[in-house]
């Protein structure tokens, strides 16, 4: 369970988010909707234990604190960066965060993983040569490499063409069905709302609408979004 | 302990593949070497008691220049967040970070003095296992606080400047023993006098790897 | 707001320096007897000594305050460091411009690679860099916490400095005040001149601290208007 | 026009393009599909001139050359990448490369293109505390701030909310209404259905499809494009 | 003419809110000056006639430094790729950034050498136009060379390495007459024998300047 209560984020005078409260169950599927510059990236990053609140507190089962080592293993977070080296091949990036995520790391199984993202025979090629697609898709791979439970995206289906997305969307499902817990910050507003089951919308800083999909039809939600985001 | 393990190698396959710290380090050192006897070069019978310092100035700018590489390399494609993402103590890091940093400068350092031999014309077989121990000391003490500070300084704006800024005063102690030392070994023949600068060295090194270590944690962090 | 700009303690403090500040000079400049060999220009003595005492308690006080904030987290211990960094340059800067002018004369140069003058010159370096790291980081608490494993470091530095560069000659005297050598006659001066730097750096310290608080509030005020 | 024929690029033994053969006339809006790492973000480099062919032809009209100085000035082309200087500000990145570009670089003019992508209140802010999808518009803003004739947009949508695609929307339609060219790399298909008139996609480094959108309905499009990419 | 202008106040504004180049130049140079004085401490005599030397030492690293730093600028978000669309001769870029890079360094080198006088117990006021006059074509030389040199560099793999790897030896004769000019300004009363380096300096500068502007164009391009 993730709870946050009366979070706030300063940088300056500029208040990211403020009066931020939001409770996460074990289990939830959240997609996570707001202008661009409303504060989603601010949040996870937050919840990830990268960045520290101006103030709030911050709780995620079992530790009532900043993520600690044991937290930090349970979560995946993938960013807008990609959190890969340009001049390791692909394989030796994912056995790099292997080793270090306590995942096995021989090559069969990496392979494996590779495959999964569509990247096969692309094994040994490095970074820099791959194109944003590919990156996408090899941060994926690295990111859910230890099978978190609490997985925070942000917008996950950047670059991904048509099938690397369908991919992605069954690899949530199947995470959904697993009992996994999922952030997702998304702009598209059909694919979030085909994924989630429950809908957050975030803006000026602040949750400002946090339904369970149940509660609205698709074209409610749009109407709904449309207004609250004009 | 294999994630140490883990992070150094990582950074030795990186740098096999791009040669990149390594190469500008040396490059670094060389040329101020090279400098170095060019401005000397009128002052040729006096030589000898400056090649420590110019050994101990090349060394601290290629460590530094590795340094700073070596933590800029984690900011790309901000590489940094995912390692701070991992299930381990963040001490892993300094340590695996540190010995990357170490084993670069002793490299370097080797391929410096001993271009700083011909340069210099210098005979030393005998001294080396002495110089050797002020050399692997000095570089321990150099990347112990170095891996600390350049971790700081990877997060700023200023990162370039503010490695140096923040290095060189800590570190001088440990330069100013470092050239003491290696200047007892080269020019005087009296080994008794290296134990003052030598327990310098030792002691700082400890002191600062220790200090370096518990507050590492702190500093990760975005 | 209930808060007076001009808290009594600070008042109090300003006016003793109002008053021990002349005092002070009259003491050095016309008070204290003329050295023998230097004459009149031994009395920078009374400006260089005491800054330098005053420059190595703040250095102190900002160690202090840094282990504290590493172990407490209160920003309180932050603002103080910050402070005391501050002011510990101001106070080692007019040490570094009242020694070479006291040395150009005496040694016939400006400065020398001595011992003494390299471990001030350090000293003033790491605090430069301690202020410059504050500079370069936004987000208040990360900045704090780099600040105070900086200060911590830079203290602990400091000595290490001082004894590492020991075995050079030093052309810098001994300091006679702990050997016994001053002379009697010009005790009273330098006390009074410590003490009113002394006095001097606690009140610029809550000036600080008060112009800290005051910052803090007009950011909040800000981002409250801000979100109306 | 643009023509090219032939084109191929190598990147040591891997080919990115080969044997590619496009003709653009002015005026035409054409999608660009295909697979992440068909060859899209190599096409459009070589198109706008940063980049050189292996072998084979590009003509674009008037030079029978790699584009000039004269053609620079036709050509607006937003990458992946934003080229904007993170430690300038909004305000000042448009400033500079307006007189870069012969643009009026007087801070009204500026402000009112700042408005148009929604930034207006942001001018003074450096680009690095931007969110990721404001740096999308500021890139927007500046990769159009000549008012080219013809544009190569590659995966403009990204990182864009709900009111910046429509904006940008809109200013295609209007650049389409203006007789302007446009090639644009999307992995949308409902979306770069709807905006272009002319599909192309692109597989294996080669053109697979070349149609007029009229010749196709949206799920005529739809299958036949899964078939392909699949 | 005025986007030469542009290019160059554009440099200059993220100059002027980072501090970037500028300062990382000024330490390194003044870290150069301040070892080499420790270096050469036990010889204080001779110390003026290693000065040109240690003083150009210091103006190259810092020249070095800031070049390379300028044009990785324009590589983190691919903003190079933005200024080679622009519609401009690419001429212009290369003298807008050449002039920031001599600015930057002038200024640097200012700064450095009135540190060195202090350091090394020089006086040297009558002397000063003669030594701005060198001062001022070595920069030229030396930018107009380095900012085409670093715009080779910044598209390599191995870019910190390879900018010093062409710069210095192409930058030596430049070097060498700047020392020497430097040197009899200091130390020798004959200013007539100022004319041979000074020549030799500014025959390479217009020589590197209209090569350097001219291949230019072919360089910039990814
Ligand atoms: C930690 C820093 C320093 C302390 C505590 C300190 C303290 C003192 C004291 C106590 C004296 C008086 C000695 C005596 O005459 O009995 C003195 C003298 C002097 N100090 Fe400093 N000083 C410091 C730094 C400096 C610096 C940085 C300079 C720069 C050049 C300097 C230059 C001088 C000179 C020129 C004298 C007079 C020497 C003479 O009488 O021959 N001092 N200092
Ligand atoms: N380091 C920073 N300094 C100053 N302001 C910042 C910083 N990081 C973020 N901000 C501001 O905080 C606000 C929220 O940013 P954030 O990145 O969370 O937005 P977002 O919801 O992820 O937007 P997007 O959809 O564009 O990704 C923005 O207005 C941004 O300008
Ligand atoms: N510099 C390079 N070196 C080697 N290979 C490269 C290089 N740049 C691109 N490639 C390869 O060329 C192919 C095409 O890349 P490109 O970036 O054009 O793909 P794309 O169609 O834009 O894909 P995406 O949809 O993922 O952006 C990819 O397989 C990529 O790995
Ligand atoms: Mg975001
Ligand atoms: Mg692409």
């Amino acid at each position: 369970m993730i709870e946050v209560r009366n979070l706030a984020k300063h940088f300056g005078r500029f208040s990211a988010l403020r009066n931020l409260n939001l409770t996460v169950s074990d289990g939830d599927f959240i997609s996570l909707f707001g202008k661009n510059g409303a504060g989603k990236t601010t949040l996870l990053r937050i919840l990830a234990g990268l960045s520290r609140p101006s103030s709030g507190e911050l709780y995620i089962k079992p530790s009532r604190q900043a993520p600690s080592r044991f937290i930090r293993g349970r979560i995946g977070y993938l960013s807008h960066d990609t959190s890969l080296y340009m001049d390791l091949t692909a394989l030796e990036n994912l056995r790099f965060y292997a080793r270090l995520m306590d995942v096995p790391a021989n090559a069969p199984a990496l392979s494996e993983r590779m495959k999964q993202v569509g990247l096969s025979g692309r094994e040994r090629d490095p970074v820099r040569s791959f194109s944003r697609g590919m990156q996408q898709r090899l941060a994926i791979a690295r990111a859910f490499l230890h099978d978190p439970d609490i997985l925070l995206l942000d917008e996950p289906f950047t670059g991904l063409d048509s099938s690397g997305g369908d991919f992605f969307k069954d690899y949530l499902a199947s995470a959904r069905a697993g009992g996994k817990t999922c952030i997702m910050a998304i702009h598209d507003f059909r694919l979030g709302y085909e994924i989630a089951d429950r809908l957050v919308v975030i803006n000026g800083g602040t949750i400002a609408l946090d339904i369970p999909k149940s509660s609205l039809n698709y074209e409610q939600f749009h109407e709904k979004l449309k207004h609250l985001l004009a | 302990m294999y994630k140490i393990w883990a992070i150094f190698r990582k950074d030795l396959i990186i740098e096999f593949r791009t040669k990149d710290s390594l190469t500008s380090m040396l490059f670094f050192g060389i040329v101020v070497l090279v400098i170095f006897n060019f401005a000397l070069g009128s002052l040729h019978e006096t030589i000898r008691s400056a090649v420590p310092g110019v050994l101990w100035v090349a060394f601290t700018f290629s460590g530094t220049l590795g340094l700073n590489r070596l933590f800029a390399a984690e900011k790309e494609n901000g590489c940094l967040q995912g390692l701070l993402m991992i299930p381990a103590d963040r001490g892993a890091i300094y340590l695996g970070k540190m010995l990357a940093s170490f084993i670069f400068m002793l490299i370097a350092e080797a391929v410096i003095f001993i271009i700083g031999l011909v340069l210099f014309n210098l005979t030393v077989w005998a001294e080396i296992p002495y110089l050797l121990l002020v050399f692997v000391i000095g570089t321990l003490g150099f990347s112990a606080v170095g891996t600390l500070l350049s971790a700081i300084a990877v997060n700023t704006r200023l990162r370039e400047v503010l490695l140096p800024l923040m290095l060189f005063p800590v570190i001088l102690p440990i330069l100013i023993s470092a050239v003491e030392a290696t200047d007892i070994i080269l020019n005087a023949a009296d080994y008794r006098a290296l134990k003052l600068p030598l327990t310098i060295m030792t002691a700082f090194t400890i002191l600062f790897g220790t200090i370096s270590c518990l507050l590492f944690e702190r500093v990760l962090e975005e | 707001m209930s808060e007076k700009s001009q808290p009594r303690m600070d008042i109090v403090l300003g006016l003793i320096l109002f008053v021990g500040m002349p005092v002070a000079l009259y003491m050095a400049l016309i008070g204290a007897p003329t050295e023998k060999t230097m004459g009149d220009l031994q009395r920078i003595f009374y400006f260089h000594v005491p800054a330098a005492i005053t420059g190595l308690t703040a250095f102190a006080l900002n160690f202090v305050a840094s282990l504290m904030y590493l172990l407490r987290k209160n920003r309180w211990w932050d603002s103080l460091a910050l402070g005391s960094a501050e002011l510990g340059i101001l106070f080692f800067g007019m040490v570094l411009i009242t020694g070479p002018i006291w040395a150009k004369p005496v040694w016939l140069v400006w400065w020398t690679w001595s011992p003494r003058l390299t471990a001030s010159f350090i000293l003033c370096l790491l605090y430069a860099a301690y202020l410059l790291i504050r500079k370069s980081f936004e987000d208040p608490d990360r900045k704090a916490v780099i600040a105070a494993v900086f200060g911590v470091i830079a203290f602990i530095d400091a000595p290490l400095v001082w004894f590492s560069i020991r075995w050079w000659r030093d052309i810098h005297p001994s300091p006679m005040l702990e050997t016994g050598g001053l002379a009697p006659s010009m005790r009273p001066a330098l006390g009074i001149c410590v003490a009113a730097f002394l006095i001097l750096f606690l009140y610029l310290l809550r000036r600080r601290f008060y112009l800290e608080t005051m910052r803090n509030k007009v950011e909040w005020m800000m981002r409250r208007i801000d979100e109306v």
